[in-house]
């Protein structure tokens, strides 16, 4: 066991995977010689040299480009996209290009890649720089979608990324690099599709990604001292969405509020709730009640950043109106 | 404007042989009885969805084709039935794959315009203009990463030249020193518009050649024999090391941009001028003229009839596809579940 | 009173706002010429000029960056992207620019701008050339969003698209293109943001959009056989959306079914789906069901596109399930 | 590679007169002074989000300024104060901005990243790497189409020519013509990358003029007579109908790239040599030479001193933005509103 930062968790999974496996590359702008620009990949180059760990322009058409034809010729590239909102930069590559070859050609192309991204707010950098966009790739077919919480499951779901043999896009969350937690000593090796059951309550069932498992889970400590207790589901994989965990938590509480910093419209937390409200509706006891951030980019400024975000308080004012 | 007089930038290293002129001329031929009989498929309404031809342009395609190893790599556009029988595809699975039958190359899938045999180095043909410049830089870098001397070959248009990712695919593949030939296949058109009318300088590829670096290149892209030295010296450059090339092969095509377009949109002595620079008949006759014999040349055309005409039975007698397809091969598990 | 088809339609509406604006320019790939790729644009370049009709280069993200330009100093831009999978080479114009400016700038920045494109499946064109993506546009905070099932919507929602101050992205149904309807004489302007009721029945509502409409009414008029009657809802417009038609239909049936082509997830049926199990969950009666493509990108071969996209067989084996 | 000699593609019309001089300075002076503060502001964890200073890279920024007409339009990237300043936007809402203020100029809601002022045509500063130079290219569009004489001015760094928004935007500005005047501050360095190393030219901009149809031009970006006389033949060119330029003025940042980072990155040396260069006590020495009097040169560094102390107390007093904004203006009601 040692503690680990979550930025540092990036760079010792990636480590490990480039250890076992000679096909692994890394490519990225920055990446190499700076470490990244959120120091998410340092001491990889120095370590793994200038043919495996690879610096680019900023062409993120062409990143994406050369991690899909270096994939379908026997390479495992791991690619950065620096924010998540330059995926508009190059969505053609990852929406209409990596996501739809295998299908097209009847599974004759191979894409085992991953596509890591500093993704979400918090960090006062405004609209163009701060957005969560799980629910951009979660909406295509043909994508895996990973957002970890924790450093554990940063190595964890990073490595199985790696190994998978589709495409996988892993969201880091930029308001979590500096955040710390306990990782086990060796090898750690993760599984896609699995959500993580956090706390265990009785009374209702929350549902959070990335950053907003923390906001999630000090609202069930709020909550639990007016004596409501709250299971709390960290969703962990969007694709493959773990829907057995939370359909049976939802059995159990009758009642589902997700927490999701996307924007109101079309996000994960709309995928959860219409397929709750079609596969479980006899089992719930009240309306299912969505904390996202409003229908509006982020502002700049922190205390509006704040104000638009899901905090603890947004989602204990849900409350009530999911226990009906 | 695109019409302007050609240069080569790579002189021939010698003239093809005559076992090399009858290779091209042989792919010429099929490409040509093959295209032609997608159209008819196509009037018959047979081939359902829509579709590119080469015909016009077979001798860019052939002399590619002959050129490359076998395992050196293809990437295409929509326009790609040409580029994918010279890397010796059968033509049964492609013709099968215009009529979507179970029996074609994707099993009905894809259509025409993503005809991919990865078995045969022909790693995709790609519908969105630009996207898979990128991909091929991807495969050479790979190539040049296991120092397997593969070189990736990316044919693309006039109108191609004028997207986002052909600036960053070139740029990347040369800071990277890649075994990557980049060619564009310069019909004078994108769809409807002439390509003159929407680009900044006269030769869309080789004019930009030195923003990356390159010499300008462009060649006759009617010649198979041109084509053909261009490729090699190409090639062997990429293959040892010498980085990308960018080559513009100025040619034509006879019919509509896709389908049933009937392409009045360009001038009659323009077409009349193109026709009569017909690569099939004129590479014929310089082959009868280099002392092919003529029954070598009838064997050959009535070999790629038949092989067009058997295509064409087995394509028509295949069945439709297996409906459980819809759901199949999304992810490597052979499936296409979200939910786990 | 004129029929009219979908693809006459949208160069009648174009010319009727070209006629009464001289700032209405429109450009695209193939526009003027040639008269569209899908032949609606056919005349405007012979009646308006090349100054306000122009051809582009295959440079999506130029074209979008020149509508945006040209509208924030004064023009009102119709630009067209041909294939709607083409907004995937400029979704960084469309998403991070076009929606977000006025909002970043405090409103200082506007926007009158129309994004045209031909949207949808059943042309057996394949993955790259079918999708349905309105939901993308939905999901990102800033753009209106709508798409018309018929000819006399085509010209009311462009119409009232060129007209509105914000960008509004108008997805045309390219399989409706040839589709015929009746047309009134003379000006016709629409409102974005009114779904229409296409018939009534108090046991179920169905909600639909563009293609699917007609799938929907077929739909109905078989249940109507069986003795259940359906409300058929036209969305015609995802951003605005009219929450209060859909949920006054459901408060009053108490079922709901969204027939949606776009794949499975995160699409406006979870959108709809979710608002329902929210605002209206004590009204429902049953479990909301949501019949969309699977979650695959669209095959080519003519059988296959069939059996992937939403079929009335495929509605009417959702209706039980919805009645519980 | 980007520090090559320079060359200069269009010879000055004429030296600048004394006026132009101190207007020159002056810009130069309130840049400096207005990004030191940003600066200082920052490491007090004033400025909460990120910025990007412009500190060395001044005389760009004062050249165009002051050669631009009024109505003339400003489109800039992330690193957008010194453009902000220089058209005559108050430093006040500029420094508020930063700060997250009610009273910054996009109320809270852009930050450094997004400053825009429209009332005095500087039309934005986008975040997105070569995301404008399009946006640039439909405002010349509408100038053009309205006959008004404006010219679109769009800056961005040498990072930028290798997106293909770059090669996009490029094309289509010289396809129809438009007066947009392209700028590429070529700082040599994209974030800690040095450009030279993933670029496929020494000269990221002036050697990819020729693949649009443009001559190469790349000045010094440091001198700012240079710049302005450069801008100014630019600015004519475009407003009687000559079309677009592109023009690579090599610079230098002082600082890291963003915030915080030290640039340790860079050779000891190589900073050594560009601070000497330093534009600003450059071009005082220059005026001096030329017998610009002292303390006329005093009296302007102390108005700038004063204004961005004046703008700094102002920014600081602001309130923070109401909590309305979140959900206001997104749409032209004012609202943000998904449903009817
Ligand atoms: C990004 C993108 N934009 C537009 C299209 C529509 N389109 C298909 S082919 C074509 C013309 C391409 O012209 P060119 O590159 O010259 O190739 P050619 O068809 O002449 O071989 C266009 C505009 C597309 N497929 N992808
Ligand atoms: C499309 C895109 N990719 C990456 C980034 C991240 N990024 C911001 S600034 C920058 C470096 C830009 O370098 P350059 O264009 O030289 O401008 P400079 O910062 O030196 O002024 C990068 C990579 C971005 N903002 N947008
Ligand atoms: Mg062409
Ligand atoms: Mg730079």
């Amino acid at each position: 066991m040692a503690e680990l930062t979550y930025r540092e968790a990036v760079a010792r999974a990636i480590a490990q995977e480039m250890e076992r496996d000679p096909s692994v590359v890394l490519l990225g702008e920055d990446v190499a010689g700076a470490g990244g620009a959120f120091k998410a990949t340092g001491g990889l180059l120095e370590r793994f040299g200038p043919e495996r760990v690879r610096d680019t322009p900023i062409s993120e058409q062409a990143i994406l480009g050369a991690a899909m034809g270096a994939a379908m010729t026997g390479l495992r590239p791991i690619a950065e996209v620096m924010f998540s909102d330059f995926f508009a930069v190059c969505w053609d590559m990852v929406a209409n290009q990596i996501a739809k070859s295998r299908y097209m050609t009847a599974g004759q192309v191979q894409l085992p890649l991953v596509v890591r991204s500093g993704n979400g707010g918090g960090s006062r950098f405004g609209a163009q720089h701060s957005q969560s966009v799980e629910n951009w790739a979660m909406a295509v077919p043909g994508l895996k979608v990973v957002a970890p919480s924790c450093p554990s499951d940063v190595i964890g779901l990073l490595a199985a990324a790696v190994r998978d043999p589709d495409p996988v896009l892993v969201f880091e969350h930029k308001s979590l690099y500096p955040t710390k937690g306990e990782v086990p000593d060796g090898e750690l090796v993760g599984h896609l599709g699995q959500a993580a059951l956090r706390r265990q309550g009785g009374d209702l069932t929350l549902v959070a990604l990335a950053a907003m498992v923390p906001v999630a889970l000090e609202a069930a400590e709020r909550l639990a001292a007016e004596g409501v207790q709250a299971t709390v589901i960290d969703l962990r994989s969007l694709v493959p969405l773990d829907v057995s965990t939370v359909l049976s938590s939802v059995s159990a509480t009758g009642h589902l509020v997700t927490v999701e910093e996307n924007p109101r419209l079309c996000g994960w937390g709309a995928e959860l709730a219409s397929i709750v409200a079609e596969e479980c509706f006899y089992d719930l006891d009240g309306p299912i009640v969505r904390v996202t951030t409003p229908h509006v980019p982020l502002p700049a400024a922190d205390s509006l950043e704040d104000l638009a975000r899901p905090s603890v308080a947004r989602v204990l004012e849900a409350v009530p109106r999911a226990l009906g | 404007m695109a019409t302007s007089p050609l240069t080569t930038g790579t002189e021939p290293a010698a003239r093809s042989g005559p076992e090399t002129g009858l290779a091209l001329y042989r792919w010429m031929v099929v490409i040509r009885q093959f295209e032609k009989r997608a159209y008819d498929l196509f009037l018959q309404n047979l081939v359902k969805g829509t579709s590119h031809l080469s015909l016009g342009q077979e001798a860019v395609a052939a002399g590619f084709g002959v050129a490359m190893r076998p395992d050196d790599w293809t990437f295409a556009t929509y326009r790609g039935h040409a580029h994918t029988i010279v890397r010796g595809v059968p033509l049964t699975p492609i013709m099968a794959e215009l009529l979507g039958r179970d029996n074609g190359l994707l099993r009905g899938k894809g259509g025409s315009m993503h005809l991919t045999s990865v078995a045969h180095g022909m790693m995709g043909s790609y519908a969105i203009v630009g996207a898979h410049l990128p991909v091929a830089v991807g495969a050479a870098w790979s190539a040049a990463y296991r120092k397997s001397g593969q070189v990736a070959v990316c044919f693309f248009g006039d109108g191609a030249t004028n997207i986002g990712a052909f600036h960053e695919a070139l740029n990347l593949a040369v800071v990277w020193n890649l075994p990557v030939v980049f060619v564009c296949e310069n019909n004078l058109y994108m769809e409807y518009t002439p390509i003159g009318a929407v680009t900044a300088v006269p030769r869309p590829a080789a004019d930009r050649a030195p923003a990356y670096g390159l010499p300008p290149v462009a060649i006759d892209g009617n010649d198979p024999e041109v084509v053909h030295q261009t490729a090699l010296a190409a090639l062997e450059r990429a293959r040892s090391g010498g980085g990308p090339s960018l080559i513009e092969a100025v040619t034509y095509r006879h019919g509509g941009h896709s389908r049933a377009d009937p392409a009045t949109y360009r001038p009659k002595e323009e077409v009349a001028d193109w026709l009569a620079r017909d690569p099939v008949p004129a590479y014929r006759a310089r082959l009868v003229g280099a002392g092919v014999p003529e029954d070598e040349l009838q064997r050959v055309e009535a070999e790629a009839k038949e092989a067009v005409d058997r295509a064409t039975e087995e394509a028509k007698a295949g069945p439709p596809p297996d409906p459980g397809l819809v759901t199949a091969d999304l992810w490597a598990d052979g499936g296409s579940s979200w939910r786990s």
